[in-house]
Protein backbone atom coordinates (compact mmCIF):
# COMPACT_ATOMS: atom_id res chain seq x y z
CA UNK A 1 0.00 0.00 0.00
CA UNK A 2 1.32 3.47 -1.18
CA UNK A 3 1.01 5.96 1.90
CA UNK A 4 1.57 9.73 1.55
CA UNK A 5 1.87 11.53 4.90
CA UNK A 6 1.55 15.35 5.39
CA UNK A 7 1.46 17.39 8.35
CA UNK A 8 1.09 21.27 7.98
CA UNK A 9 0.39 24.09 11.15
CA UNK A 10 -3.07 24.28 12.02
CA UNK A 11 -3.93 27.33 9.86
CA UNK A 12 -6.10 28.67 6.72
CA UNK A 13 -2.81 29.23 4.60
CA UNK A 14 -2.15 25.26 4.59
CA UNK A 15 -4.64 23.88 3.66
CA UNK A 16 -4.70 24.83 -0.37
CA UNK A 17 -1.28 23.34 -0.08
CA UNK A 18 -2.75 19.92 1.70
CA UNK A 19 -5.55 20.38 -1.35
CA UNK A 20 -2.53 20.27 -4.30
CA UNK A 21 -0.64 17.42 -2.95
CA UNK A 22 -4.58 15.39 -3.10
CA UNK A 23 -5.28 16.62 -6.06
CA UNK A 24 -2.13 15.58 -7.96
CA UNK A 25 -1.62 11.79 -5.58
CA UNK A 26 -5.28 11.76 -7.01
CA UNK A 27 -4.95 11.91 -10.61
CA UNK A 28 -1.94 10.19 -10.62
CA UNK A 29 -3.91 6.95 -8.37
CA UNK A 30 -5.98 7.15 -12.01
CA UNK A 31 -8.90 8.88 -10.18
CA UNK A 32 -11.81 10.28 -12.50
CA UNK A 33 -11.52 14.05 -12.87
CA UNK A 34 -14.83 14.68 -11.35
CA UNK A 35 -13.79 12.37 -8.18
CA UNK A 36 -10.85 14.47 -7.69
CA UNK A 37 -12.87 17.47 -7.74
CA UNK A 38 -15.10 15.89 -4.98
CA UNK A 39 -11.95 14.78 -3.06
CA UNK A 40 -10.50 18.27 -2.81
CA UNK A 41 -14.01 19.60 -1.73
CA UNK A 42 -14.20 16.94 1.06
CA UNK A 43 -10.14 17.35 2.17
CA UNK A 44 -10.71 20.87 2.27
CA UNK A 45 -13.58 20.41 4.66
CA UNK A 46 -12.25 18.04 6.86
CA UNK A 47 -9.22 20.36 7.18
CA UNK A 48 -10.94 23.83 7.50
CA UNK A 49 -13.14 21.57 9.96
CA UNK A 50 -9.77 20.92 11.62
CA UNK A 51 -8.04 24.09 11.42
CA UNK A 52 -10.86 26.55 12.62
CA UNK A 53 -11.48 24.03 16.30
CA UNK A 54 -7.14 23.97 16.64
CA UNK A 55 -6.82 27.22 19.30
CA UNK A 56 -3.00 26.41 19.25
CA UNK A 57 0.02 24.92 17.38
CA UNK A 58 -0.84 21.49 17.31
CA UNK A 59 -0.38 20.39 13.67
CA UNK A 60 -2.51 18.83 11.70
CA UNK A 61 -1.69 15.49 9.79
CA UNK A 62 -2.93 13.90 6.82
CA UNK A 63 -2.16 10.46 5.44
CA UNK A 64 -2.87 9.74 2.29
CA UNK A 65 -3.49 5.45 1.89
CA UNK A 66 -3.85 3.84 -1.47
CA UNK A 67 -4.92 0.37 -2.12
CA UNK A 68 -6.26 -1.32 -5.07
CA UNK A 69 -10.17 -1.34 -4.61
CA UNK A 70 -9.81 2.53 -2.48
CA UNK A 71 -7.78 5.26 -1.59
CA UNK A 72 -8.48 5.91 2.30
CA UNK A 73 -7.58 9.71 3.75
CA UNK A 74 -7.45 10.40 7.11
CA UNK A 75 -7.05 13.64 8.38
CA UNK A 76 -5.87 13.86 12.32
CA UNK A 77 -5.90 16.73 14.90
CA UNK A 78 -4.96 17.21 18.66
CA UNK A 79 -8.50 20.14 18.54
CA UNK A 80 -10.75 20.05 21.95
CA UNK A 81 -13.52 17.94 22.01
CA UNK A 82 -16.37 20.21 20.69
CA UNK A 83 -20.13 19.85 22.02
CA UNK A 84 -22.71 19.62 19.40
CA UNK A 85 -23.63 22.83 17.65
CA UNK A 86 -27.72 23.80 16.16
CA UNK A 87 -27.44 22.91 12.84
CA UNK A 88 -29.27 26.30 11.82
CA UNK A 89 -28.49 29.78 13.06
CA UNK A 90 -30.84 32.14 14.18
CA UNK A 91 -32.25 33.07 10.46
CA UNK A 92 -32.43 29.51 9.70
CA UNK A 93 -29.85 28.90 7.73
CA UNK A 94 -27.56 26.31 7.78
CA UNK A 95 -24.40 26.80 9.75
CA UNK A 96 -21.05 26.66 7.82
CA UNK A 97 -20.87 23.57 9.69
CA UNK A 98 -23.80 21.88 8.71
CA UNK A 99 -22.77 22.57 5.04
CA UNK A 100 -19.42 20.97 5.60
CA UNK A 101 -20.91 18.01 6.93
CA UNK A 102 -23.03 17.81 4.12
CA UNK A 103 -20.72 17.92 1.43
CA UNK A 104 -18.27 15.33 3.26
CA UNK A 105 -21.31 12.98 3.77
CA UNK A 106 -22.45 13.84 0.06
CA UNK A 107 -18.68 13.88 -1.49
CA UNK A 108 -17.10 10.57 -0.79
CA UNK A 109 -18.09 6.98 -0.36
CA UNK A 110 -17.13 6.69 3.34
CA UNK A 111 -16.74 9.73 5.98
CA UNK A 112 -16.04 9.13 9.83
CA UNK A 113 -15.08 11.43 11.92
CA UNK A 114 -14.22 9.53 15.29
CA UNK A 115 -12.50 10.54 18.57
CA UNK A 116 -8.65 10.20 18.63
CA UNK A 117 -7.04 8.75 21.97
CA UNK A 118 -5.08 11.31 23.57
CA UNK A 119 -7.43 14.19 22.32
CA UNK A 120 -8.51 15.57 18.93
CA UNK A 121 -10.87 13.92 16.17
CA UNK A 122 -9.76 11.54 13.06
CA UNK A 123 -11.45 12.26 9.83
CA UNK A 124 -11.78 9.12 7.71
CA UNK A 125 -12.96 9.47 3.95
CA UNK A 126 -12.66 6.49 1.44
CA UNK A 127 -12.84 6.67 -2.52
CA UNK A 128 -13.44 3.20 -4.05
CA UNK A 129 -11.93 2.52 -7.11
CA UNK B 1 -4.04 30.54 -5.03
CA UNK B 2 -5.02 33.81 -5.45
CA UNK B 3 -8.53 35.12 -5.42
CA UNK B 4 -9.48 37.96 -7.87
CA UNK B 5 -13.07 40.23 -7.22
CA UNK B 6 -13.76 42.78 -9.40
CA UNK B 7 -16.83 44.92 -8.50
CA UNK B 8 -18.37 46.78 -11.45
CA UNK B 9 -22.04 48.60 -11.77
CA UNK B 10 -24.77 47.52 -13.91
CA UNK B 11 -27.73 50.09 -13.55
CA UNK B 12 -28.87 49.41 -9.94
CA UNK B 13 -26.66 46.68 -9.29
CA UNK B 14 -23.48 45.93 -8.36
CA UNK B 15 -21.52 42.80 -9.77
CA UNK B 16 -18.66 40.77 -8.44
CA UNK B 17 -17.05 38.63 -10.99
CA UNK B 18 -14.58 36.31 -8.02
CA UNK B 19 -11.47 34.85 -9.70
CA UNK B 20 -9.43 32.00 -8.23
CA UNK B 21 -9.97 29.41 -5.54
CA UNK B 22 -12.45 30.65 -2.53
CA UNK B 23 -11.69 28.58 1.05
CA UNK B 24 -10.91 29.14 4.13
CA UNK B 25 -8.24 31.37 3.48
CA UNK B 26 -9.37 33.84 1.07
CA UNK B 27 -12.99 33.37 2.04
CA UNK B 28 -12.29 36.61 4.53
CA UNK B 29 -11.17 38.81 1.58
CA UNK B 30 -14.57 38.04 -0.21
CA UNK B 31 -16.11 38.58 3.32
CA UNK B 32 -15.02 42.04 3.42
CA UNK B 33 -15.62 43.11 -0.19
CA UNK B 34 -19.32 42.26 0.43
CA UNK B 35 -19.36 43.56 4.02
CA UNK B 36 -17.89 46.98 2.32
CA UNK B 37 -20.32 46.74 -0.70
CA UNK B 38 -23.45 46.97 1.51
CA UNK B 39 -22.10 49.41 4.18
CA UNK B 40 -21.72 51.51 1.23
CA UNK B 41 -25.12 51.29 0.42
CA UNK B 42 -25.20 48.47 -2.39
CA UNK B 43 -28.46 46.22 -1.51
CA UNK B 44 -28.63 44.54 -4.85
CA UNK B 45 -25.97 42.73 -5.46
CA UNK B 46 -24.59 39.65 -8.47
CA UNK B 47 -22.02 37.40 -7.57
CA UNK B 48 -20.31 36.15 -10.77
CA UNK B 49 -18.97 32.67 -9.98
CA UNK B 50 -18.33 32.08 -13.67
CA UNK B 51 -14.20 31.93 -12.96
CA UNK B 52 -14.49 30.39 -9.67
CA UNK B 53 -12.53 27.26 -9.30
CA UNK B 54 -12.68 25.87 -5.93
CA UNK B 55 -15.76 26.56 -3.46
CA UNK B 56 -16.28 24.94 -0.35
CA UNK B 57 -18.36 25.72 2.73
CA UNK B 58 -16.44 28.71 3.67
CA UNK B 59 -17.46 30.18 0.45
CA UNK B 60 -21.19 29.31 1.04
CA UNK B 61 -20.97 30.84 4.44
CA UNK B 62 -19.78 33.78 3.28
CA UNK B 63 -22.36 34.10 0.53
CA UNK B 64 -25.13 33.24 3.16
CA UNK B 65 -23.93 35.85 5.50
CA UNK B 66 -24.04 38.38 2.61
CA UNK B 67 -27.57 37.42 1.72
CA UNK B 68 -28.77 37.86 5.50
CA UNK B 69 -26.95 41.66 4.86
CA UNK B 70 -28.82 42.73 1.54
CA UNK B 71 -31.94 41.00 3.09
CA UNK B 72 -32.24 42.81 6.30
CA UNK B 73 -31.79 46.09 3.54
CA UNK B 74 -34.72 44.33 1.63
CA UNK B 75 -32.20 43.69 -0.76
CA UNK B 76 -31.36 41.11 -2.83
CA UNK B 77 -28.28 38.82 -3.68
CA UNK B 78 -27.91 36.51 -6.51
CA UNK B 79 -25.76 34.39 -8.71
CA UNK B 80 -23.94 33.32 -11.65
CA UNK B 81 -23.06 29.84 -12.38
CA UNK B 82 -23.09 27.15 -14.90
CA UNK B 83 -20.17 25.01 -13.81
CA UNK B 84 -21.69 21.60 -13.07
CA UNK B 85 -18.92 20.90 -10.33
CA UNK B 86 -19.90 24.68 -8.42
CA UNK B 87 -23.83 23.92 -8.98
CA UNK B 88 -23.49 20.92 -7.20
CA UNK B 89 -21.90 22.35 -3.82
CA UNK B 90 -25.39 24.31 -4.02
CA UNK B 91 -27.34 21.18 -4.41
CA UNK B 92 -25.92 19.45 -1.67
CA UNK B 93 -25.82 21.54 0.50
CA UNK B 94 -29.30 22.66 -0.42
CA UNK B 95 -28.57 26.08 -1.37
CA UNK B 96 -30.35 26.05 -4.38
CA UNK B 97 -33.78 26.79 -2.42
CA UNK B 98 -32.11 30.45 -0.80
CA UNK B 99 -29.94 31.77 -3.74
CA UNK B 100 -31.23 32.60 -7.42
CA UNK B 101 -29.11 31.28 -9.68
CA UNK B 102 -28.26 31.95 -13.19
CA UNK B 103 -26.92 31.55 -16.13
CA UNK B 104 -25.57 34.98 -17.18
CA UNK B 105 -25.03 38.27 -15.37
CA UNK B 106 -27.69 39.86 -17.59
CA UNK B 107 -29.85 37.04 -16.30
CA UNK B 108 -29.20 37.60 -12.71
CA UNK B 109 -30.01 41.70 -13.04
CA UNK B 110 -33.31 41.32 -15.37
CA UNK B 111 -34.39 38.43 -12.69
CA UNK B 112 -33.92 40.59 -9.58
CA UNK B 113 -35.37 44.06 -11.33
CA UNK C 1 8.67 29.02 12.76
CA UNK C 2 6.13 27.23 10.05
CA UNK C 3 6.75 23.87 9.61
CA UNK C 4 5.15 21.48 7.40
CA UNK C 5 6.26 17.59 6.96
CA UNK C 6 6.12 15.10 3.89
CA UNK C 7 6.29 11.77 3.66
CA UNK C 8 6.51 9.62 0.15
CA UNK C 9 6.96 6.20 -1.02
CA UNK C 10 10.66 6.02 -2.74
CA UNK C 11 9.00 6.14 -6.07
CA UNK C 12 9.46 8.61 -9.22
CA UNK C 13 5.73 9.12 -9.34
CA UNK C 14 6.09 11.03 -5.88
CA UNK C 15 8.82 13.81 -6.61
CA UNK C 16 5.93 15.84 -8.57
CA UNK C 17 4.01 16.04 -5.75
CA UNK C 18 6.24 17.32 -3.35
CA UNK C 19 7.44 19.61 -5.98
CA UNK C 20 3.70 20.94 -6.31
CA UNK C 21 4.09 20.93 -2.55
CA UNK C 22 7.01 23.18 -2.03
CA UNK C 23 6.59 25.29 -5.11
CA UNK C 24 2.88 26.62 -3.24
CA UNK C 25 4.41 27.00 -0.15
CA UNK C 26 7.55 28.91 -1.77
CA UNK C 27 4.79 31.38 -2.96
CA UNK C 28 2.73 31.48 -0.63
CA UNK C 29 6.28 32.51 1.65
CA UNK C 30 6.32 34.95 -0.24
CA UNK C 31 9.59 34.43 -2.82
CA UNK C 32 10.03 35.60 -5.81
CA UNK C 33 9.20 33.55 -8.85
CA UNK C 34 12.62 32.65 -10.39
CA UNK C 35 13.56 31.44 -6.53
CA UNK C 36 10.57 29.47 -6.67
CA UNK C 37 11.75 27.86 -9.96
CA UNK C 38 15.73 27.66 -8.40
CA UNK C 39 13.90 25.75 -5.63
CA UNK C 40 11.52 23.24 -7.58
CA UNK C 41 14.90 22.27 -9.29
CA UNK C 42 16.60 21.61 -6.36
CA UNK C 43 13.88 20.13 -4.50
CA UNK C 44 13.19 17.67 -7.36
CA UNK C 45 17.40 17.17 -7.11
CA UNK C 46 17.34 16.03 -3.90
CA UNK C 47 14.42 13.56 -3.90
CA UNK C 48 15.37 12.45 -7.17
CA UNK C 49 19.01 11.10 -5.41
CA UNK C 50 17.24 9.80 -2.59
CA UNK C 51 14.65 8.07 -4.60
CA UNK C 52 17.43 6.66 -7.12
CA UNK C 53 19.49 5.41 -4.89
CA UNK C 54 16.87 3.64 -2.43
CA UNK C 55 16.14 -0.02 -2.87
CA UNK C 56 13.57 -1.13 -0.53
CA UNK C 57 10.57 1.27 0.81
CA UNK C 58 11.82 3.48 2.98
CA UNK C 59 10.30 6.04 2.81
CA UNK C 60 11.66 9.73 1.69
CA UNK C 61 10.88 12.88 4.72
CA UNK C 62 10.89 16.76 3.66
CA UNK C 63 10.67 19.30 6.15
CA UNK C 64 9.63 22.70 5.21
CA UNK C 65 10.98 25.20 7.42
CA UNK C 66 10.15 28.86 7.44
CA UNK C 67 11.94 31.64 9.30
CA UNK C 68 12.13 35.27 9.04
CA UNK C 69 15.30 35.52 7.30
CA UNK C 70 15.15 32.00 5.47
CA UNK C 71 13.74 28.59 4.66
CA UNK C 72 15.40 25.54 5.36
CA UNK C 73 13.89 22.31 3.58
CA UNK C 74 15.47 18.92 4.49
CA UNK C 75 15.20 16.33 2.76
CA UNK C 76 16.02 12.76 4.33
CA UNK C 77 16.64 9.06 3.11
CA UNK C 78 17.74 5.85 4.54
CA UNK C 79 19.31 5.01 1.23
CA UNK C 80 22.77 3.27 2.16
CA UNK C 81 25.90 4.74 1.90
CA UNK C 82 27.42 4.91 -1.61
CA UNK C 83 30.94 5.49 -2.73
CA UNK C 84 32.15 8.33 -4.80
CA UNK C 85 31.21 7.77 -8.19
CA UNK C 86 33.19 9.18 -11.26
CA UNK C 87 31.86 12.62 -12.14
CA UNK C 88 32.48 11.44 -16.14
CA UNK C 89 31.36 8.78 -18.23
CA UNK C 90 33.21 6.81 -20.54
CA UNK C 91 32.92 9.65 -23.11
CA UNK C 92 34.13 12.34 -20.67
CA UNK C 93 30.38 13.21 -20.03
CA UNK C 94 28.73 14.76 -16.70
CA UNK C 95 26.85 12.13 -15.50
CA UNK C 96 23.59 12.90 -14.16
CA UNK C 97 24.88 12.84 -10.57
CA UNK C 98 27.23 15.04 -11.42
CA UNK C 99 24.94 17.46 -13.28
CA UNK C 100 22.66 16.81 -10.10
CA UNK C 101 25.23 18.04 -7.85
CA UNK C 102 26.35 21.29 -9.67
CA UNK C 103 22.66 22.20 -9.92
CA UNK C 104 22.06 21.81 -6.09
CA UNK C 105 25.21 23.64 -5.36
CA UNK C 106 24.19 26.64 -7.29
CA UNK C 107 20.47 27.23 -7.17
CA UNK C 108 20.18 27.20 -3.66
CA UNK C 109 22.07 29.32 -0.97
CA UNK C 110 23.33 26.54 0.90
CA UNK C 111 23.24 23.22 0.08
CA UNK C 112 24.48 20.64 2.74
CA UNK C 113 24.30 16.49 2.21
CA UNK C 114 24.84 14.84 5.80
CA UNK C 115 24.77 11.29 6.98
CA UNK C 116 22.22 10.78 9.55
CA UNK C 117 22.72 8.90 12.34
CA UNK C 118 20.84 5.27 11.96
CA UNK C 119 21.28 5.04 8.43
CA UNK C 120 21.22 7.10 4.93
CA UNK C 121 21.24 10.80 4.34
CA UNK C 122 19.98 14.20 5.03
CA UNK C 123 20.13 16.89 2.03
CA UNK C 124 19.78 20.29 3.26
CA UNK C 125 18.85 23.25 1.51
CA UNK C 126 18.64 27.35 2.65
CA UNK C 127 17.12 30.00 0.56
CA UNK C 128 17.32 33.78 2.26
CA UNK C 129 14.63 35.85 2.25
CA UNK D 1 2.37 16.12 -14.65
CA UNK D 2 2.20 14.53 -18.15
CA UNK D 3 5.04 14.85 -20.88
CA UNK D 4 3.34 15.20 -24.14
CA UNK D 5 5.93 13.97 -27.63
CA UNK D 6 5.24 14.87 -30.84
CA UNK D 7 7.34 13.86 -33.66
CA UNK D 8 7.94 15.26 -37.26
CA UNK D 9 9.90 14.98 -39.90
CA UNK D 10 11.41 18.12 -41.32
CA UNK D 11 13.79 17.41 -44.17
CA UNK D 12 16.11 14.94 -43.06
CA UNK D 13 15.40 15.69 -39.41
CA UNK D 14 13.31 14.31 -36.89
CA UNK D 15 11.98 17.44 -34.75
CA UNK D 16 10.56 16.16 -31.38
CA UNK D 17 8.34 18.49 -29.72
CA UNK D 18 8.12 18.10 -26.14
CA UNK D 19 5.65 19.39 -23.24
CA UNK D 20 5.49 19.50 -19.69
CA UNK D 21 7.36 18.68 -17.25
CA UNK D 22 10.91 16.43 -17.74
CA UNK D 23 11.64 14.87 -14.45
CA UNK D 24 12.47 11.09 -13.01
CA UNK D 25 8.97 10.18 -13.37
CA UNK D 26 8.56 10.96 -17.07
CA UNK D 27 12.15 11.45 -18.89
CA UNK D 28 11.80 7.28 -19.66
CA UNK D 29 9.13 8.24 -21.54
CA UNK D 30 11.66 10.56 -23.20
CA UNK D 31 14.27 8.61 -22.98
CA UNK D 32 12.40 5.60 -25.09
CA UNK D 33 10.80 7.85 -27.64
CA UNK D 34 14.63 9.04 -28.35
CA UNK D 35 16.15 5.56 -28.70
CA UNK D 36 12.98 4.49 -30.66
CA UNK D 37 13.87 7.45 -33.65
CA UNK D 38 17.75 6.09 -33.60
CA UNK D 39 16.81 2.78 -34.36
CA UNK D 40 14.54 4.04 -36.65
CA UNK D 41 17.16 5.63 -38.82
CA UNK D 42 16.88 8.96 -37.10
CA UNK D 43 20.00 10.10 -37.06
CA UNK D 44 19.51 13.99 -37.03
CA UNK D 45 17.16 14.59 -34.20
CA UNK D 46 15.75 18.40 -32.84
CA UNK D 47 14.31 18.36 -29.83
CA UNK D 48 11.71 21.27 -29.49
CA UNK D 49 11.78 22.70 -25.68
CA UNK D 50 9.83 25.63 -26.22
CA UNK D 51 6.66 23.92 -24.48
CA UNK D 52 8.85 22.54 -21.26
CA UNK D 53 7.84 23.57 -18.10
CA UNK D 54 10.66 21.89 -16.21
CA UNK D 55 13.53 19.94 -16.38
CA UNK D 56 15.95 18.69 -14.22
CA UNK D 57 19.33 16.38 -14.00
CA UNK D 58 17.47 13.25 -15.40
CA UNK D 59 16.00 15.11 -18.31
CA UNK D 60 19.75 16.53 -18.94
CA UNK D 61 20.85 12.86 -18.77
CA UNK D 62 18.41 11.47 -21.33
CA UNK D 63 19.92 14.12 -23.80
CA UNK D 64 23.06 13.52 -23.34
CA UNK D 65 22.94 9.75 -23.48
CA UNK D 66 20.60 10.62 -26.95
CA UNK D 67 23.60 12.47 -28.26
CA UNK D 68 25.74 9.85 -27.41
CA UNK D 69 23.83 7.78 -29.47
CA UNK D 70 23.28 9.89 -32.61
CA UNK D 71 26.80 10.62 -32.23
CA UNK D 72 28.38 7.20 -32.64
CA UNK D 73 26.49 7.50 -36.65
CA UNK D 74 27.62 10.91 -37.51
CA UNK D 75 24.20 12.30 -36.88
CA UNK D 76 23.40 15.52 -34.64
CA UNK D 77 21.35 16.36 -31.58
CA UNK D 78 20.12 19.89 -31.52
CA UNK D 79 17.91 21.92 -29.26
CA UNK D 80 15.59 24.69 -29.40
CA UNK D 81 15.05 26.88 -26.09
CA UNK D 82 14.75 30.20 -25.17
CA UNK D 83 12.87 29.89 -21.72
CA UNK D 84 15.51 31.86 -19.38
CA UNK D 85 14.74 29.14 -17.04
CA UNK D 86 15.46 26.12 -18.74
CA UNK D 87 18.97 27.74 -20.48
CA UNK D 88 19.86 28.75 -16.64
CA UNK D 89 19.67 24.50 -16.53
CA UNK D 90 22.23 23.96 -19.33
CA UNK D 91 24.40 26.85 -18.37
CA UNK D 92 24.94 25.97 -14.91
CA UNK D 93 25.65 22.29 -15.82
CA UNK D 94 28.21 23.20 -18.80
CA UNK D 95 26.09 21.58 -21.80
CA UNK D 96 26.03 24.98 -23.69
CA UNK D 97 29.02 23.70 -24.90
CA UNK D 98 27.85 20.51 -25.44
CA UNK D 99 24.77 21.22 -26.98
CA UNK D 100 23.85 23.56 -30.05
CA UNK D 101 20.85 25.81 -28.99
CA UNK D 102 18.70 27.69 -31.39
CA UNK D 103 16.14 29.97 -30.97
CA UNK D 104 13.42 28.48 -33.26
CA UNK D 105 13.06 24.91 -35.43
CA UNK D 106 14.15 26.74 -38.25
CA UNK D 107 17.32 27.94 -36.88
CA UNK D 108 17.85 24.56 -35.51
CA UNK D 109 17.40 22.37 -38.84
CA UNK D 110 19.37 25.17 -41.07
CA UNK D 111 22.17 25.36 -38.42
CA UNK D 112 23.57 21.84 -38.60
CA UNK D 113 22.32 21.38 -42.36
N1 LIG E 1 -0.45 11.17 11.58
C1 LIG E 1 -1.71 10.79 11.31
N2 LIG E 1 -2.27 11.17 10.14
C2 LIG E 1 -3.50 10.78 9.85
N3 LIG E 1 -4.27 10.01 10.63
C3 LIG E 1 -3.77 9.61 11.80
C4 LIG E 1 -2.48 9.99 12.21
N4 LIG E 1 -2.25 9.45 13.44
C5 LIG E 1 -3.37 8.77 13.77
N5 LIG E 1 -4.29 8.86 12.81
C6 LIG E 1 -5.59 8.23 12.78
O1 LIG E 1 -6.39 8.69 13.82
C7 LIG E 1 -7.29 7.63 14.20
C8 LIG E 1 -7.34 7.56 15.69
O2 LIG E 1 -6.14 6.96 16.11
P1 LIG E 1 -5.66 6.96 17.63
O3 LIG E 1 -4.88 5.72 17.87
O4 LIG E 1 -6.80 7.23 18.52
O5 LIG E 1 -4.65 8.16 17.58
P2 LIG E 1 -3.10 7.92 17.48
O6 LIG E 1 -2.86 6.92 16.37
O7 LIG E 1 -2.52 9.23 17.16
O8 LIG E 1 -2.73 7.37 18.84
C9 LIG E 1 -6.78 6.36 13.56
O9 LIG E 1 -7.65 6.02 12.48
C10 LIG E 1 -5.44 6.75 13.02
O10 LIG E 1 -5.18 6.08 11.81
N1 LIG F 1 11.54 13.47 8.95
C1 LIG F 1 12.58 14.22 8.56
N2 LIG F 1 12.42 15.04 7.52
C2 LIG F 1 13.43 15.81 7.11
N3 LIG F 1 14.64 15.83 7.68
C3 LIG F 1 14.85 15.03 8.73
C4 LIG F 1 13.84 14.17 9.21
N4 LIG F 1 14.34 13.47 10.26
C5 LIG F 1 15.62 13.89 10.43
N5 LIG F 1 15.93 14.81 9.50
C6 LIG F 1 17.19 15.52 9.38
O1 LIG F 1 18.25 14.65 9.08
C7 LIG F 1 19.45 15.19 9.65
C8 LIG F 1 20.19 14.08 10.34
O2 LIG F 1 19.52 13.78 11.52
P1 LIG F 1 19.82 12.49 12.40
O3 LIG F 1 19.60 12.81 13.81
O4 LIG F 1 21.15 11.93 12.03
O5 LIG F 1 18.66 11.57 11.91
P2 LIG F 1 17.35 11.40 12.77
O6 LIG F 1 16.89 12.78 13.19
O7 LIG F 1 16.37 10.74 11.89
O8 LIG F 1 17.82 10.55 13.92
C9 LIG F 1 19.05 16.29 10.61
O9 LIG F 1 19.38 17.54 10.02
C10 LIG F 1 17.55 16.15 10.70
O10 LIG F 1 16.95 17.43 10.81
Amino acid sequence: MAMVELSIPPRSAYVGVVRLAVSSLARKAGLDEEVVDDLKIAVSEACTNAVEDTPGDDPISIRWMEEDDRVTIEIADRRPSSNAEDPLDTQGFSTRLTMSLALLESLVDSFELTAREGGGYCTRLVVNR
Amino acid sequence: MELGLDVRTVGSHSVVDVKGEIDVYTAPKLREKLIELVSQGSYDVVVNLEGVDFLDSTGLGVLVGALKRVKAHDGSLSLVCTQDKILKIFKITGLTKVFPIHGSVEEAIGGTD
